[in-house]
């Protein structure tokens, strides 16, 4: 990663905390529609995957994958409006959270049945390469996703097609209430991957420089015509599956473990001690984010709902 | 008076105390007690074996429901949001349903979970699926509307012999309470929620609530039905009320098209012609998916309003 | 004049000629040409690029002919008998259909297959699938009866923006000709097949054809109007019938219970009440799985005399 | 195996092979309602794991395992009966081919949409363990329905829950038309099992007694409480996906080096050489098979057709 990558991936992690963290505020005020979804300390997995793609390739994000959006280019006004249900939100308010997307950005919405991105990325990347398109498709997947029939036919199929597809796979421990130990019989989620012969590495999810590395390396290997790739990213969910969940069940110990593991912190004390970046440097971004992040909660805030008339609640089913 | 969640929970604990062969499963039913905490306390009670976590797989947990029935358990199956079953779809509708018709082995099982919109849910996390498993044969479809329904109807499902389907309302299960009994109530009784002379409202589900509130509006004039049961149905009941008052409503919040009410009004119109004083009307949601906003969800309900305005207008013709 | 079988090959070649972004995906399309030989000969001239073999995974076929339609293409996957698409059911009606709702993205493929009784195909080669995506919102059901239509009519649907289920009886494959003409039919128009002033028999796929049997001994008493698109429906036609002939009976070959009929019927209750001379009757086939033994799928199947049967008595009525 | 057993494992293996080809004789007569489905050269696998089975054991036999049907006490017509839709099959005409089950003997029905019988094979073997019951669940899966969610969700379950399940995986080269290769991007389909730690074996499946004596291990496995087994059983198809298919898609050699090693030969021979049985007892079986042939053909000959009304087309889809 060059510099001027290394500041804007500090810009994007900050992004994204704060974000959430402003995310919470409404959600204290009752602000927020419905759940709020929280991807603190998962942050370094949707920015190194998504500041990996180029500009030509698609991203689905799931509910923890706030970074993505942002790297993408949507602002952080888009997920406010999104979880506020705001008209000025990019469905208008007609779905929720991370519900949205947009194919001229190469983002795909997803749907809340774990599993389902998957077979629909290997669709984006064999369906652009069949048009000499240089396009990989990446999404993303929860340890506990990985039993679903979905994650089993789409690695299947993106496998004999050899489709340019990567996934990532979010090892944080939990399945909303559920340890991974009692979703599947293995420890370790590439075990998944020897099924179709897919390519696959485990990386510190919480390593930022790392992950992003990692998903060169697939991005490449897709790319090249090689196939899919599948990538492990160990993390730990640092809140509940969302802020109404305690998650007491979560023994204290291993947040703790984890909580020394920030990625945040982590990364930017690599950017100070190893690359040279001043603290200076570093605050200048803060600011950045910080006056987005205000100006931006202002907008959705000032925002109005939906009207709620029966058109708008109803038409758009169909093209015509 | 408990809440209808909690008597959820009192009939899923009275049948596990009761009949040995009663097992749950479900993602998260066990500690934590379910997503809506239906099953809380049981697996203490009851233990992991009977109150079992599973992987997210709807397909291998209603496959697997199937496999426990058939050696002679009694499995009841939540479904975190009732539209995940989707992802199961094919487990019940072409194994569970077909089964005893193809080669005499029924499977005694429930699938049971959150289903309906008015909490903000969005499109997965609100659809009403009793269309979906009632054109298909084989399923019984159980749709409790209070407390007490809910407590009755449940102990009946799990101890029927057929797969069924049991949908409860996300909307009821806090703010609605009843006083419950002890006793099952059978399978395929309508309710009679109030008398009326003039128009019989055909309802169930959260809906029930609705068109009882504006029946009032109209003293004695319009009948509300509660079917309780989809499948079977109680048509004794509600043909008799159609040929007392001779017209009808029918009101629900699933989609119109193909909705309960395409079916209920094509069997009125088949075996009642003669009886009938107006056309058969339907107040249901459109035909999209659920909104997220509370302005947009609002509109998309077929809320008391639009029912009171279709009421006046049948009872004016 | 080609066989239908022969009428949806010649469309699909058409279209994969005339349209570099069509593509076919499906188990045994390519080389073997299908377990019905309907792709057969189409690898050869497009490669196996563009007639794409799968291997067995409904969900993942019909996923990934969702991405592929985000990227721009537009696929047709074949189901290999229609029956197996419950196992790709969360993709199609959760994915597909609800897509361009959520937010203004439309997915334009097709699934198409095999679907329908009368060959003994027994319960899972045998199902009438349409009223199951129907009750959900987002997908175009089209369901033609000739060889002419089912020409016309796929190529509409390939082109059409949304997802369109396309439902090929495969009694029909084989057994009807016609001259098939060189441009795509509409999608929503219906087709009046015999012209009568007593009574409407509205129907589509292969029950169009025995309808048009039946109705011939009626002389001009009745009509038989066929809807080749379930969704869109051409409502103006079949009012414009119902208004004229007074009398309407629905006929199809899926089951009665939640079928089409009992949407038509409700919608002519609601909306034509004041035109109908006599009940809204449906004939249809039982709630039950299709049987596998010749005599008891033909008792299964509403066939010609019982259509003439409920004519008579609706005729006297 | 004992002289008994292999004497009777003899005796499987040939009823399985002329009920076949009586029904083929049937197909070519008109009498067949509906496609033929072989299993020709595969009878090694249903007979050999069938017989490992103890009675207080289930299966689930798709359409290739007629011979598992025969070991657990059906006869040639309950198949022939099946097969020619008459009101004496075990479905009395309602279902088709190896539609069929009983759980008295233990039997479960498959429906057609391949894989859907691992997760209820799960539900068995795991309500059996609930219930202190010693039974093992046993099914069947083709390469081609190793690409199914239900086969993963399936296994992902039983490894979860340890249910005393067993699934023979009959690698017969082809599912329909589609060959391995373009079915999966592995060669062996032991590697799906990697996926869920699932022990899993490669065994030889036109021995019988090396599938046998896999089965006895994998049935161990399971009974003793440390879940399910995979077992890969390699062989071939020898006739189309069903008499109505030429398989002309499959190479002349690959029936050639198969034909070599047909199961019934070589176990046949084996009997003789290693295990010193004599051609006349082996004739004496073929006897046997004969006679219970012919008899059987008869009664399904014989057998009318259900008679078709209404009450029989229609009804008991519920119990009440
Ligand atoms: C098919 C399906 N079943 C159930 C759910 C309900 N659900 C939503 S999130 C969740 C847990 C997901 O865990 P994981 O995949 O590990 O992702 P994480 O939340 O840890 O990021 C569950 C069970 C769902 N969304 N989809
Ligand atoms: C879910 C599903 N999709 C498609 C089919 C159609 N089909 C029936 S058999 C078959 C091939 C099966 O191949 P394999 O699993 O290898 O078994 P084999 O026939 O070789 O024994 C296919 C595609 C089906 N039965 N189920
Ligand atoms: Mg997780
Ligand atoms: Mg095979």
């Amino acid at each position: 990663m060059t510099g001027e990558q290394l500041l804007q991936a500090y810009y994007f992690l900050k992004l994204n905390r704060a974000l959430e963290e402003q995310l919470l505020k409404f959600y204290m005020q009752n602000k927020v529609v419905g759940g709020l979804y929280r991807s603190l300390g998962q942050e370094a997995i949707s920015v190194g995957t998504a500041m990996a793609l180029e500009p030509q390739d698609w991203v689905a994000p799931l509910i923890r994958n706030v970074g993505a959006f942002l790297v993408r280019g949507y602002r952080p006004r888009d997920l406010f409006t999104q979880y506020m249900a705001k008209a000025t939100s990019p469905t208008a308010g007609r779905d929720c959270n991370t519900h949205f997307g947009d194919i001229q950005r190469g983002v795909v919405a997803p749907i809340s049945m774990l599993g389902a991105m998957i077979p629909v990325m290997v669709g984006v990347g064999w369906g652009s390469r069949l048009q000499g398109l240089d396009r990989v498709g990446l999404t993303y997947i929860g340890d506990g996703g990985t039993s679903t029939g979905d994650f089993h036919e789409g690695l299947n199929l993106a496998s004999v097609w050899k489709a340019p597809m990567v996934l990532v796979a979010e090892h944080n421990q939990f399945a909303y209430s559920t340890p991974t130990s009692k979703q599947m019989a293995i420890t370790d989620l590439v075990d998944r991957a020897k099924a179709y012969a897919i390519p696959a590495e485990i990386v510190d999810g919480n390593d930022l420089m790392a992950v992003y590395a990692a998903t060169r390396r697939a991005l490449e290997h897709a790319r090249s015509g090689r196939g899919p790739y599948f990538l492990e990213c160990k993390t730990m969910r640092m809140r509940g599956h969302a802020e109404h969940d305690d998650a007491r069940y979560v023994p204290a110990e291993l947040l703790e473990e984890w909580r020394a593991k920030d990625p945040i912190d982590r990364f930017s004390q690599r950017l100070l001690e190893e690359f040279g970046f001043s603290q200076e440097q570093l605050s200048e971004q803060d600011q950045r984010v910080a006056k987005l992040i205000e100006e931006d909660a202002e907008f959705a805030e000032r925002s109005p709902y939906p009207e709620g008339s029966r058109s708008q609640a109803q038409e758009g089913v169909f093209a015509s | 008076m408990i809440t209808m969640l909690e008597a959820i929970r009192q009939a899923l604990r009275d049948e596990l105390a009761g009949d040995d062969k009663v097992v749950l499963l479900g993602q998260d039913i066990g500690d934590f007690g379910g997503a809506f905490k239906v099953t809380q306390g049981l697996v203490e009670e009851f233990g992991e074996q009977r109150v079992a976590d599973t992987p997210i797989s709807e397909s291998a947990m209603i496959g697997a429901a199937i496999g426990a029935a058939m050696v002679g358990l009694k499995p009841v199956v939540e479904m975190q949001f009732i539209d995940f079953l989707a992802c199961g779809y094919n487990q019940l509708v072409n194994f569970a349903g077909k089964m005893r018709y193809r080669w005499g082995q029924g499977a005694s099982l429930v699938v049971r979970g959150p289903c309906g919109a008015g909490v903000s849910g969005s499109a997965f996390h609100s659809q009403s699926p009793e269309s979906t498993y009632l054109c298909v044969p084989g399923i019984k479809v159980v749709y409790p509307s209070t407390a007490e329904d809910a407590y009755g109807l449940l102990r009946s499902a799990i101890q029927d012999p057929d797969p069924v389907l049991f949908l409860e309302h996300k909307f009821l299960y806090r703010r609605i309470k009843g006083e419950v009994g002890h006793q099952p109530i059978p399978l395929g009784k309508a309710a009679l929620r109030r008398r009326g002379e003039k128009l019989s409202v055909i309802t169930y589900g959260a809906s029930s609530h609705t068109a009882q509130e504006v029946a009032e509006q109209f003293g004695d004039q319009v009948e509300v039905i509660d079917l309780r049961c989809l499948q079977p149905l109680d048509e004794a009941c509600l043909f008799e009320s159609v040929k007392r008052t001779n017209k009808v409503l029918l009101y629900h919040e699933a989609q119109k098209t193909l909705g309960m009410g395409a079916e209920l009004s094509a069997r009125i119109s088949e075996q009642l012609f003669e009886y009938l004083d107006g056309p058969v009307v339907r107040v249901a949601a459109p035909d999209s998916p659920v909104p997220f906003s509370p302005n947009l969800e609002k509109a998309w309900l077929p809320g008391a309003e639009q029912l009171a305005e279709a009421c006046r207008r049948l009872l004016a013709y």
